[in-house]
Order: structure tokens, then sequence, then C-alpha cells
């Protein structure tokens, strides 16, 4: 047990105390907290990934000595650990690209909340990552939703912000609901919370059958509560608003981690409780996959139709969702290592996209709509070359990261044979013909000549922040798409040793 | 000696990128500095081929099987001595072409960057990197389509992107069932799909890559973009599309066809039978909306549509004879094509007609661009002593040798694409040359022979194609050379 | 099916208050009922919680007269996570009461059609 | 030895620089200058095609190879000798009349530039000794005659041009499409006595190949006028001016006999297509052109455009001789060739003198033309006897030879129709013809005498009139035209179908 091997429990502790710390503190103060904190632990997640990597297997480790059934455990593998590293650095550079947004949209006393909020997420996040126990989950997953409320609402005097954020909550309770009781049944079943033993009950139940009905029941209570929470496609009504009506940072954080946390939490639970032949057994995954291709072809529908560019933004994140599921709903280890993939790669394009419409929103009078963006990556030249770069890696341009994904996700499913392996090349095609459809023509309007008559003229400052997030994101986005073997070898270590 | 391959895709992307950015005081100095990077670039690939430098340069590993590299082969030097002959050309063109026009340094700077990256489909050692140039291809002429930025450039870019990018999309499909099944290999001559059985896989994938890039070599199902594409600046659809992205089009295809797919698991197969239909009906069907089009450019392209059949018609009969006449018909089209587009350009720039019954008795006035264009429409139509008799007569011959009623089928409709030719390009210059007496033809002083610099162009096209039409010999000795590897 | 209802009926009053509680909180236009709604769901869960850890015949875990044998007494982890869990629903519950406390005072109705109807024209000025 | 051997390009090189050298010289833009030196142009190749078909008879070139497969190759062979000494001929009877008729023409440089150019293609017709040369030679006689058609600039005229050149590249294209099957199927593409099939490639091919056949000589027939491309032929001689038209009828139209000849006798070869589908189907076309040009005529009032028609239907003669495929009917077709020439040649140049002088096209308005013009129209009335066929004009012997061929043929219903077709034929010519004889001379009680100005034409105009009219009689003193005639016949068809 080498000092390395607790690094990430002292992650979830530091962001628990960075927290509690941040509400007391001045603006300034809390901010220069929260960004270092986030630093620290990067910086302490990459030594972790470094060992596991090595390694190569992932270890458990034992909070508090108590031994199971009554200790808390947290797991780390290559996977976790690579989540772990790249959560952090995109919430950094996101935090750093929106900063000018949050200290102009939220009120003057209340910036110091909202950076102990983002460190309250940052814990859960880790957590949801980390953990090893189930209801340990539960229980920060309601702490993710209330700071990813909280996150959206803290929005100065806007009545838009209010309503959306009522609406995500209730859309969440609902999730966590589904996903509690779901809890409950299988504690009920198995009589264990920590995941390992309760592998070992539900394989027995498997294998002699009985229980089979609340088994497939627990399983889709899972599938349905925690798509609900990661918007997938049918349950996504309430991300659009959401994600367009906060500040361009919480945007970014929201579409770029919150809904990628809850997506490695089902996967967990699909790979390490239930166990893989007991899920495709239920047929679960075929659902998620057909709400995946939905997602694919519908979220980029409604995009095509927007206006308002951080409503397209938010809608072309149903999309990449829909990717996700897709890989997962495959339901062969590739399709599962070409969602993990499009998880790390949208974490990184989406924020960097956010914070370009917000670097637009400035330019522009804080208008979000097309009409008055015209010539906006014109006056913002930075900003314009980052949507554009976040534009091409959507459609899945070589060189860029989007390209990794769809390399990936047409050789999974080629695995795959019959309608799935149709199904998933149609949807590829089609959604890339779509993304294209409404990327391109919003790049080539941010570049237009003729700009709306009031706005002309007005040449941007970005600050030293905002220029260095932005550079350091379109860096990470060539990283992506140029090493994606990589990112690739460290993930397949990562789910092999991941149930 | 590797290293060099990188160098014409860098050196103009460079140099395009540069003139944007760069404060060149004048156009004049700005047009000074792509002219010298246009034509030492050309050098440098005249300085390849000479060179032919052997073996593989790998720029990157996307995943451990998949890697973007670079090679020079046969078929690669037919292309890059293509584009490299007729690049210059078209950017002298365009200096005089473009004088009056506005935002000249975006425009050039994209038109320069095309030249690198058609450089980079040519060179492309595996079906993935000339897949990433090919994507490339399409973003890097978007602007050059909209240039004009007015409403009908831009419905006509989005028209092109659709199209681009879907049947890039559709080929990337086509190219993982491909490795997927045999690996991710390089080309090989013959091509490494494993032969075996005929299994409909391979064949449905070839047909996705055939359809893909079938695209951007505008096959009737999805020429759509070429015409409307016409609204560009007559530089770019002379040189893209006449010449670099149309031809990269079917560049690709004859890559998939010959160096990845391998004929010997596509001959005879019902995959053939669809390819080469595709093409013979195309071949008609360009021929023939090209006669009832009376915008002069969107006729030109519609053309384009129909020679470009030609070329793929060759490629997929699947024999040596015809992959050599189909890709002496890709250099010849090259050089005819993109004369009749400068003609057309001229006119347009020059007298603002744009409609085919407007040039009527324009001969007169303009006698020397009017000549090349009837001599550039014999050529097409096919006549002897100049090159499309040439290319015409060995698709012929190539399409005879296999007893297959479709080669039949193409034989009949390249014949009547050729008469069809004659019909909408002669009479042009017939009724541009002879008036009847009483008609009464108005003429502004403006209505005169271009400039020096755009004749000259004119010039060169005219001799290489009286070249070729008479001595071709070592060419297609050359051209049959190289395809066997 | 129906046989072994009879013998867990915790469970089965737990599932339905469970399925009263979600359609409210899904369905209902006003606000105060949707978090009525919610917190009848969170009870049915930690009813349901609370009645997995009962054994018949055991006493409830609290020492009395030194015995401390674990046969002795009903098992004590279900109740508490029942703890936790009402600790997380409480919370969430202050939460969205405020939020419906703020929106009130601005738009001055509870139901949610209206809310999203007057903030949608709010925007359009 | 080698020199002489480049001497066959001589009849194609000399006019073909004569023709550079009218269009761009600019010694030669003056009338005065002009008209001596085409003159002499004419005169020279005329005098050089006679030494080279003397000479070099027998000897072949290979020029060289446009591309690997195709390659440009000329001999003087049988058909050259026949058929290369008649073109130049008649390119200098014309030429000599252009001389005066061209006064009220303009733009006279553009003539006589394609002029020459036109007849140096011709002559390339008739020297080429392969299939792909042939080809080239036809498709630039197409386009270097194209400006005689639309000479007089009127919108009519350039209709009839641009239809003249679509038909000839569709005619053109369809006899392009031999070459790459003869490629695959035959030996070579060089012209063989016999044909060039390879017997063990055509085994199962036959379908194909005739297919081929026929599709080639349909296309080489558009410039003869046979029926499905023939459309052309009565809307572009009329526009033409008299030489340019006279030279069209009587020249260009023999170039598509030639290809013809050349794809039945020395590509595919005599014996594949004889008694095949293919024969009774150009049999039936040719005789359905036949009657339908005549019928056309005989209804036609315009006199040029009457005189077209009576051209598609002459040709028609030839072809159905050639199509019977034995030596008498051949011999027959080839009689025919030299009397139609000349004949049709005298008549079109009359036509023109007669408007050129009266400005009177429709041929209601000749009535006395005869007492104005006497010399010219009693040259028109013997040319007219030797189209119909009366006896000591040549057209007898030939339709006598045709007739007795297709009766020699024995094909179940054609070798009786045949003859049957050409008499009605023959009365029709005479139908369309000598009525304008009859009014030129006596044009009946009311005609008043005293309006009449005598208008006979100059010397340049009557010297080849009556040169043509001469020669048209040829049958009065047969033994040089039948010797030249028998033994190219016997060149083309001996020994093979004995």
């Amino acid at each position: 047990m080498n000092l390395v091997q607790n690094f990430p429990f002292f992650c979830i502790m530091l962001y628990l105390a960075g927290g509690v710390t941040c509400c007391v503190l001045t603006p300034k103060a809390s901010r220069a907290v929260c960004i270092g904190l986030n630093l620290l632990v990067t910086a302490l997640m990459a030594a972790a990934l470094a060992f596991t990597v090595r390694s190569g297997e992932s270890y458990v480790y034992l909070m508090g000595h108590f031994p199971a059934p009554w200790g808390n455990e947290i797991r780390i593998g290559p996977l976790e650990t690579l989540m772990g590293t790249a959560f952090p650095l995109v919430m950094t550079l996101t935090l750093l690209g929106g900063m000018d947004h949050i200290f102009e949209d939220v009120e003057e006393d209340k910036i110091n909340l909202y950076f102990t909020v983002v460190n309250l997420l940052m814990v859960s996040m880790l957590a949801l990552v980390l953990t090893n126990d189930i209801f340990t989950g539960y229980v920060f997953v309601e702490i993710n939703t209330i700071a990813s409320c909280a996150l959206v609402m803290l929005k100065y005097k806007s009545g838009k912000a209010l309503v959306a954020t009522t609406r995500y909550l209730i859309m969440s309770l609902l999730g966590s609901g589904l996903f509690l009781i779901g809890i409950i049944i299988l504690y009920n079943i198995t009589g264990h919370l920590l995941m390992e033993p309760m592998r070992e009950k539900i394989h027995e139940l498997y294998l002699s059958g009985n229980y089979a009905f609340p088994l497939t029941v627990t399983v889709g209570l899972f599938a349905v509560g925690l798509s609900l929470k990661s918007a997938l496609w049918p349950f996504s009504a309430w991300l659009p608003d959401a994600h367009a009506s906060a500040t361009a940072a919480s945007s970014g954080i929201l579409s770029g981690l919150v809904i990628k946390s809850y997506m490695i939490l089902l996967l967990k639970i699909f790979y390490r409780v239930l166990g893989m032949e007991v899920v495709l057994s239920t047929g679960v995954l075929n659902v998620l996959f057909v709400f995946g291709i939905g997602a694919m072809l519908f979220g980029s529908l409604h995009a095509l139709q927007e206006r308002d560019i951080k409503r397209m933004l938010a809608y072309s994140s149903v999309a990449q969702a829909g990717y996700i599921f897709a890989g997962f709903g495959l339901g062969t280890a590739e399709g599962v290592l070409a969602g993990c993939i499009q998880i790390l790669v949208h974490a990184v394009t989406k924020p960097m996209l956010f914070s370009a419409a917000g670097g637009f929103m400035t330019v522009s009078g804080g208008s979000r709509q097309f009409s008055d963006l015209h010539g906006a990556g014109r006056r913002d030249i930075l900003s314009g070359i980052a949507f554009t770069v976040g534009a091409l890696s959507m459609i899945g341009i070589p060189l860029f990261a989007g390209f990794a994904t769809k390399l990936v996700l047409t050789r999974a499913s080629l695995a795959t044979a019959g309608w799935k392996c149709v199904a998933a090349l149609s949807a590829i095609v089609l959604s890339t013909v779509l993304n294209a459809l409404y990327y391109i023509p919003a790049v080539a309007l941010l570049f237009d000549k003729r700009e709306a008559v009031h706005i002309s003229g007005v040449k941007a400052q970005p600050s030293a922040v905002y220029v260095l997030s932005l550079t350091v994101f379109m860096a990470l986005n060539f990283f992506v798409g140029l090493r994606s073997s990589l990112l690739t070898c460290i993930l397949e270590a990562g789910l092999n040793v991941f149930s | 000696m590797k290293l060099f391959l990188i160098l014409p895709i860098l050196l103009p992307m460079a140099a395009g990128a540069l003139s944007a950015w760069l404060p060149l005081p004048s156009p004049k100095k700005r047009d000074g500095f792509i002219a010298c990077a246009v034509i030492l670039n050309s050098l440098l690939i005249l300085l390849l081929i000479l060179l032919k430098p052997s073996g593989i340069l790998t720029l990157l590993h996307l995943t451990d099987s998949i890697v973007l590299s670079l090679r020079l082969d046969g078929l690669s030097v037919v292309f890059l001595g293509l584009i490299g002959f007729l690049w210059p050309l078209a950017s002298f063109y365009a200096f005089e072409y473009m004088e009056h026009e506005e935002n000249l340094p975006r425009f050039f700077a994209f038109y320069t960057m095309s030249y690198g990256i058609t450089a980079g489909v040519a060179l492309s050692a595996n079906l993935i990197t000339m897949y990433f140039f090919y994507e490339l291809l399409t973003l890097v002429t978007v602007p050059l389509v909209a240039h004009e930025e007015d409403h009908r450039a831009m419905r006509a870019a989005r028209k092109y992107i659709l199209y681009s990018i879907g049947g890039a999309a559709l080929s990337f499909v086509g190219i993982m069932m491909l490795y997927s099944r045999a690996g991710a290999k390089d080309y090989i001559f013959g091509g490494f799909a494993p032969v075996g059985e005929v299994d409909s896989y391979l064949l449905i994938a070839y047909l996705l890559t055939f359809i893909g890039f079938g695209v951007k070599a505008a096959i009737f199902p999805l020429h759509g973009w070429l015409p409307s594409a016409g609204v560009a600046p007559t530089p770019v659809t002379a040189l893209l599309h006449a010449v670099a992205v149309v031809k990269s089009g079917v560049f690709a295809s004859i890559r998939s066809t010959w160096f990845a797919f391998g004929p010997e698991l596509l001959f005879g197969t019902w995959a053939q039978h669809a390819a080469l239909f595709l093409s013979a009906f195309t071949i008609l069907f360009g021929s023939a909306m090209a006669l009832r089009e009376q915008h002069w450019k969107r006729r030109l392209a519609y053309s384009t549509v129909s020679n470009l059949s030609y070329i793929l018609f060759g490629s997929c009969l699947m024999t040596s004879a015809g992959l050599s006449a189909a890709l002496s018909h890709m250099l010849f089209h090259g050089i005819m094509k993109i004369t009749l587009f400068f003609c057309a350009g001229t006119v347009l720039c020059k007298t603002g007609r744009e409609y085919v019954p407007q040039t009527e008795g324009l001969g007169r006035k303009m006698p020397l661009t009017f000549a090349t264009y009837l001599i550039a429409g014999l050529a097409l139509t096919g006549t002897p002593l100049l090159p499309g008799y040439i290319s015409k007569t060995n698709l012929l011959t190539a399409a005879a040798q296999l007893n297959d009623p479709y080669a039949l089928f193409g034989i009949v409709s390249l014949l009547l694409s050729a008469l069809l030719t004659a019909a909408y390009l002669l009479p042009m210059s017939v009724r541009a040359y002879i008036v009847p007496e009483g008609s009464s033809l108005s003429f502004t002083e403006k209505d005169r022979d271009p400039g020096l610099r755009m004749l000259i162009p004119f010039g060169i096209l005219i001799l290489a194609m009286v070249i070729f039409g008479v001595h071709s010999g070592p060419l297609m000795d050359a051209l049959s050379t190289l395809v066997h590897g | 099916m129906g046989s072994n209802l009879f013998f867990n009926y915790f469970e089965a009053t737990a599932v339905i208050v469970f399925g009263i509680g979600f359609t409210i909180l899904f369905l209902d236009r006003n606000l105060i009922k949707k978090v009525i709604g919610f917190n009848f769901m969170d009870s049915a869960i930690f009813l349901f919680l609370a009645s997995n850890g009962y054994i018949s015949g055991r006493v409830s875990p609290i020492f009395e007269d030194g015995v401390t044998a674990a046969e002795h007494y009903i098992n004590p982890v279900p109740a508490g996570l029942v703890l936790t869990g009402i600790v997380v629903s409480v919370s969430v519950t202050a939460f969205l009461l405020a939020l419906v406390v703020r929106l009130y005072l601005r738009y001055h109705t509870l139901e949610m059609d209206e809310i999203v109807a007057l903030s949608r024209k709010e925007a359009d000025e | 030895m080698m020199t002489n051997r480049f001497l066959i390009l001589v009849p194609i090189l000399f006019p073909l620089l004569c023709g550079l050298a009218v269009a761009f010289a600019p010694a030669l833009q003056a009338g005065s200058r002009r008209r001596p030196f085409v003159l002499f142009s004419l005169g020279g190749t005329f005098l050089s095609t006679i030494c080279v078909l003397l000479l070099l008879r027998g000897h072949s070139l290979h020029l060289c190879d446009l591309a690997p497969s195709i390659e440009l190759r000329f001999a003087v062979d049988e058909i050259t000798c026949f058929f290369a000494g008649l073109g130049s001929f008649m390119w200098l009877m014309s030429g000599i009349f252009s001389m005066e008729y061209m006064q009220h023409e303009t733009n006279h440089t553009r003539f006589y530039a394609f002029f020459l150019m036109g007849e140096a293609s011709m002559l390339g017709v008739t020297l080429s000794a392969n299939y792909p040369t042939l080809y080239l030679c036809f498709e630039w006689m197409t386009l270097l005659t194209l400006p005689l058609v639309f000479h007089i600039q009127s919108e009519e005229s350039i209709q009839a041009g641009i239809k003249y050149l679509l038909y000839s590249f569709a005619g053109a294209f369809a006899g392009l499409m031999g070459i790459p099957f003869l490629a695959k199927y035959g030996t070579t593409l060089n012209f063989v006595h016999g044909g060039v099939l390879d017997p063990l490639l055509t085994e199962g091919h036959e379908g194909l190949l005739l297919a081929v056949a026929f599709a080639a000589i349909l296309g080489f027939g558009a410039k003869t006028g046979l029926f499905p491309l023939h459309a052309w032929l009565p809307a572009a001689h009329p526009v033409a001016p008299a030489p340019a038209s006279a030279l069209l009828s009587g020249v260009v139209t023999k170039a598509g006999v030639i290809a013809i000849l050349r794809v039945i006798y020395y590509l595919f070869g005599a014996q594949f297509l004889a008694g095949t589908w293919v024969q009774t189907a150009l049999l039936t076309i040719s005789l359905l052109t036949v009657f339908m040009g005549s019928s056309m005529a005989f209804r036609e009032n315009i006199f040029k455009k009457r005189l077209a028609y009576s051209t598609v239907s002459q040709v028609s003669y030839i072809l159905f001789g050639i199509f019977l495929m034995n030596d008498t009917a051949l011999e027959g077709s080839l009689l025919h060739v030299l009397c139609h020439s000349l004949a049709k040649g005298g008549i079109f140049l009359c036509a023109g003198t007669i408007i050129y002088k009266t400005d009177k096209t429709d041929v209601r308005q000749l009535r006395g033309i005869g007492k104005e013009m006497p010399v010219v129209l009693w040259c028109f009335t013997l040319c007219s006897l030797a189209l119909v066929g009366i006896p000591p004009m040549s057209g007898f012997m030939s339709k006598w030879y045709l007739a007795l061929g297709s009766l020699e043929n024995g094909f179940p219903v054609i070798s009786w129709l045949g003859p049957v077709i050409l008499l009605i034929s023959a009365i029709l010519t005479a139908g369309y013809l000598l009525p304008i004889t009859i009014h030129g001379f006596f044009p009946g009680a009311d005609f008043d005498y005293s309006t009449l100005v005598k208008k006979d034409p100059t010397l340049w105009i009557l010297v080849p009139l009556l040169i043509l009219t001469t020669l048209a009689a040829f049958t009065l003193f047969p033994q040089p035209f039948m010797a030249l005639v028998e033994n190219t016949t016997e060149a083309i068809i001996g020994g093979m179908l004995s």
C-alpha cells in the first residue's frame, strides 16, 4: 500500500474541505481555492492513474478499516483514475473559460457560494466514479443533483433560470427516486450493499432462476432512472432549458461532465453489480440502444431548427449522449469502449463550445440569437477558432477528437451482426450529415461579413485567463484526436479489470 | 528521401495561410507571392515525379493498426502530374479574373490550400489517409463555393456540404467494413481484400465506397451539387469542379477499386455490374442534361458529370486496359474541361454574359477566346488528332474486350454521349462566329479578347491538347507501365 | 404470483405508495402538490427499507439489560440507511420549497404551466 | 525508295497547305492574285493525284502512332485509284466553275480556304489504309466542308449546317462502333482484302458482330443519305453555293460509299455478311431510299432541293449494288458512281448558272430558259438523260448491270423487286428532270419572245459544263472506263464469291 494508492481518498476529502471553506471566503479567495484545489486533484489523480496503469489492475481501498459489510469501500482502476483526472482538468478549464461570466451573472455576495457548489459537485462526481458501495452511490447522486441544480439557478435575476432549475430538479428527483427503489429491491434480494458480494449473490440467483422477475425490474429501474438523469433522448426535455439558461461555465460543466458521471455509474452497476450476462438476458441494452439511436437523430434534428446558439449546443449534447448510449447498447466490450471514448471526447469538446459561445455573447451585446451573432467570430477571433475546432470535432473530421469516437463506434458496430450493425451504421452516417448541416452554417454565419448593424465594430478584449483556457482546450482536443490510441488502450485495460 | 513527400502538401497550405495573414501591401505583391508558391510547388511535384522516391512516410498512428501515411506510386504520379500542370495555369487565370471581386485574401488563401490538400489525396498510402484529406478538401472548398456570399452561393454551399459530407460518411463506413474483414493495410496493386469465395459483405462495402466517393465524382443520383456549385467564380468552377475536387473523387474511386478491394474480387460480380450500370447511365444522363441546360457554366458542369463517369466506367471494367484508358481520359478531360471553363469564365468576366443564347455573334468580337473554345469543344467531342479521340477509343476497345452486356450498354452510351457532346458544344461555336445577316446584335466596347495573362494559359492548354492528340504514344506507354504497379 | 402478497404486505404498501407519490410528482401541475408527492415517494421507500430489517420475534436494536447477542435484536443496518435517506430527502425538499417560494414571489402563481408561459413572455421583451 | 513512299501524302498535304495559304497569307487576300493561285492549286492537286495513283500503286505508308493501338496508315490500292482520280477531277471542274460563280458571293477567302482543305480531307478518305485513319479523315471532311454549307450565312443555312454537322457526327460515331470490336475479334485494323475477322475468335459472337457491322454501315451511310440518317442532305445541299453543292452531292457522298466498301469488303469480309439478315436489311433500306428519294424529288418545286432529293435516290442505287455483293452488281454500282458524279455535278453546275444569271430558284419560273441560255440547258438535258438512263448516256449501262446483278443473286423477293423499283425510280427521275428541259425549250404559245435577253455565261462556266457533259456520255466510247471498272471490281471482289 504505497502512498499513491490513497490519493483518490485524499482528493474526495480535499474537495469536501474545499467546499466547506469556500462558503466563508471572499469571492476572489474562494475562486483561488477552487481553482487551486482542482489543479491539485488533477495532479494527484494523474499520479494515481500512472500507478494503476503501471500495475494494470484495480484495487479496493477500505475506508475506516471496517471490513465489509459495515465499512465503506472505493475501488480504483485505470478507467476510474482516467475519468478522475479528466473531470477536474476539464472543470478547471471551463471555470477559467467562463470566469468573466461568473463574476457578471452571479450576484456579488453569492459568488463564493457558486464555488462551494462547484466543489460539492466535484466531490459527488469523483465519488460516483470511484465508489464501490451502491448506497453511497445514491447519496452522492443526490448531492450531485442538488449541486447541479444550484449551478443552473445561480444566475442573477433570471426568471428563466429559476423555471429551468425547477423542471430540472423535478425530473432528476424522479430519476433518483427510481434509482433508490431499485437499490432497495436489490438490497432486499441480495442483502448486501457492496458491489462484489452483491455480484456473487446475483450470480447465484441468476443461475438458480428464482427472483428472476425482481431482477429484471431492478435492471429496468436502474436503466430508466439513470438514463433519465443523464438526459437520454426520450427523457431529455429538461436539458435544453437548463443548459441554455445557465451561465457559460455552468452549461459547460453540466453538459460536459455532470451527465457523464451518471453514465459511468450506470456502466459500473451493469458491469460490477449485475454482471453483463444478467443484463444481456433482460434485453434492456437493446432498449438503451434504440433510445441512443433516437437521441442521435432527434437531438440533431432539434438542433437544426434552433436559432439560439446555446440551445443548439444543448440539443447537440443530447445527440452526443445518444452516441454514448448507442455504444453501451451494442452490448459488446468494444461498444462500451466506444461509449467511454465518447464520454472523454464530449467532455473535452462541449465545454470549449459553450465558453466560445459565451465569448460571442459578450461581443454581441449579450444576445444568444443567431441573428445578432453575425460576424461574432470575426470580432472575437479566438472564440471563432475555438468554436470551429469544436464544431469540426463534433462532425467527426479526422485529426479532431470526434473522429476517434466515429472510428471505434463504427468498428464496434461492425463487430455486432444483424439489425444493430445496420441501424448503428446508418445512424452514424445520418448524424454526421445532420451535425455538418447545423454546425458548418453556424460557423459560416459567425464569420459572415455583414454584421448586425447595432453591434458592428465592437472588438473583444478577452482576459488572459480566457485565452489560456481556450488554447489549452484546443490543444486537449487535438491531443485526444491524435493520440486516441493511448486513451483506447488505457480504457481497454480499465474495462478488463472493471467488473 | 521520403521526407520530401510531405512537402507538396505543406508548402501550399503554409503559403495559403500566410498569404491571408501576412500584411502584404498591394494585391500585386500578394499575387506574386501566391504565383511563386504555386509554381514552386509544381516544380517540387515535377522533381518528385522524376525522382520517384520509394518507401512509405508514416505521419501519425491514429490507432495501433490505422496509420496516416504517404507514398508515391504509379497512380499518384498521374494525378499529381495533372494537378501540378493545371494549378499554375488556373492561378494565373484567377489573378486576372478576380481583379474586380472583393475579399481576395480569403479566396486565394483557400484556393492555394486546396492545392496542398489535393496533393495529399494523391500521395496518401492507404484508404484512411485518403479519407482524411478527402474530408479536408470539402472543408477547404466550402468557402470557395460560397465566395460571393449571396443567397444563391450560400444555398449552393449548403447543398455541397450535404452531398460531400454524406458521401464521405458512406465511404467511411465502407472502408471500415473492408478493414474489419481484411485488416487496415496499405494500398497494394490488385487490392488486399481476401479473394476466396464471393461474399456479399465485401461487395456491399465496395458499393458503399463506390457511391461514397461517387458523390464527389458526381454519379447520377448524387450529382446535384455540381451544377448548382456553378455559381462560384470561374477559377473555382474551372479548377475545382473540373479538375481537383471531382478528380479526387474519381481518383479515390479508382484507388478503392484497384488498390483496396482489387479487381479479382469484383470481376463479374453484381457489384461490378451495378457500378458499370451506374456510371454508364450517368454518362448518358450528364450529356442529356447538358444539352437541356441554357446557363453556360451549368452546361459545362453537367458535361463534367458525364465525362467523370467515362473515367469511372473505364476503371470499373476491372481490366488493365480499362484502367489505362480511364487514366488517359482523366488527364485529357482535365485539360480539355479547364479550357472550356476558362473560355466561359473569360466571356462572363469580360462581358457579363452567362447564358448560351447571349453568345451569338460574340466570336467576331472575341476571336481568340472562341477559337480556343472551338478547339476544346472538338477535343471533348472526340474528333481525331485531339486527345478526346484517343481516350474515347481506348475506353471503347477496353469495354469491347469483356463480352458483358453492361459493357455493351456502356459502349452504346459512350457513343450516344459523344453525339450529345457534339450537340451541346459545337452549334454554340458555329453560332458564335456565323451570324445571320439581318440580326441586330448589340456589342459594347468591353466585348474584346482578354489580357495576356489569360491568353497565355489558353495557348499552353491548346498546345498541350494538340501534342497529346497527335503524339500520345509515350504517355500511353507510361500509363500502362504505371497500371502494372 | 398474488399468493405471497399476504405476508410481505409491508413491501406491497410501500410500492403502492411509491407509485402514488411518483405520479403526483410527475403529472401534477401545482408545485406544492409536487413537493407533497415527492415526500410520499421517499417515505414509501423508507417504509420498504425499514421493513427489510425487521425479523419477527426480536426487539429493536437498543441495548437493554446487558444482552449483547446479535440474535436478540433485529438487523439495524436498514434503519441506519433510512436515517441517511431521510437526511437526503429533507435537504432536497428544503431546496425545492425555496425554489417554489422564489417562483411565487416572481410570478405570483403556483401553476407550473402559467409560470412557464409567463417566463417565456418575459423573455420575449 | 524511302522518299517516294512519303509522296503518298502529297495529294493530302498540297491542297491543305494551299488552303491554309489562302486563309492566312496576306499576299493572297486580293482577288486578282487569289483566283490564279486557287486554279493552280486545284490543277496541281489533280495532276499530283494522278501521278501518285499511277506510280505508287500498291505502296503503303505508316505515318505515325496517335496512340499505341491507333496508327495512321495511308496506301494506294484499287479503290483509291478509282475514287481519288474522280474526286480530284470533280474538285478541279467545280473550282473552275466557281471562278465566275463566286462574283456575286461574299467572303471568298473563307470559301476557297475550306474548299481546298475539303479536297484534302476527301483525298485523305480515299488514301486511308486502316479503320482509324478512315475515321479521322471522315470526321475532318465533315468539319472542313461544314463552312461551305452555311457560306451564305442565312438563318436557314446555319440551321442546315448544324443539322449536317450533327447527322454526320452521329453517323461517324456509329461507324466508330466497329473499331473496338474489330480490335477484339479481328487480327488487325488495317484493310485486308477479304476481311480481318479471325474465325477462331468470332466463334460464338456472330450475332454481336453482325449488329456492329450493321451499325457501322448505317453510320457511314449517313454521308450517302441512306434512309435512317438522310434528313440532313435535302436541307444542306440546296443552301450551299453551287460549286459546293455540286461537290457535296457528287464527291462527298462517294466518300460515304468508299467507307461502306471498306467496311464490307476489307474489314468484315463479304462471306461473313453475305446471306445474313444484315444483307437483307441493307438491301431493303437502300431500295426504300431509292424509291423515297425520287418520289420526294418528283413533288419538290425548289430547283436545288429537287436535285438534292435526286442525289439521295441515285446514291442509293450505288449502295444497292454494293450490298448485293456479287461482281456484276458491284461493276454496275462502280459504273453508277462514275455516271452520277459526272452527271449530277454537271446538273448542279447548270442549276447554279441558271440561279446565278436569273435568280429564279423555283422550277415553275423556268419557262423559256432554253432561249436565254441554250448551251447551259443543252448540257443540263444531256446530263439528265445520263441520270435517267437513256441508252447512249452512261446511266443506262450502270442500271443494266445493277439489274443483272440483282437477278443473278437469287434472293427470294429482293432479286426481282430490285429491278422493278430501279425501273419505277428511273421513270420518276425522268418525271422530275425532263419537264425542265421541255418547258425551257418549248415555253408554249402565250410566251412573248420580245422580253427575251441573251444571258449566256462566260467561258469559265461553259468549259467545265461541256467537259462534264461529254464525260457523262463516256459509254459512247466505253473501253477505257469499262477496263478501269472491271479491274477495280476484280480487285475488290475477285476470287471471293466464285
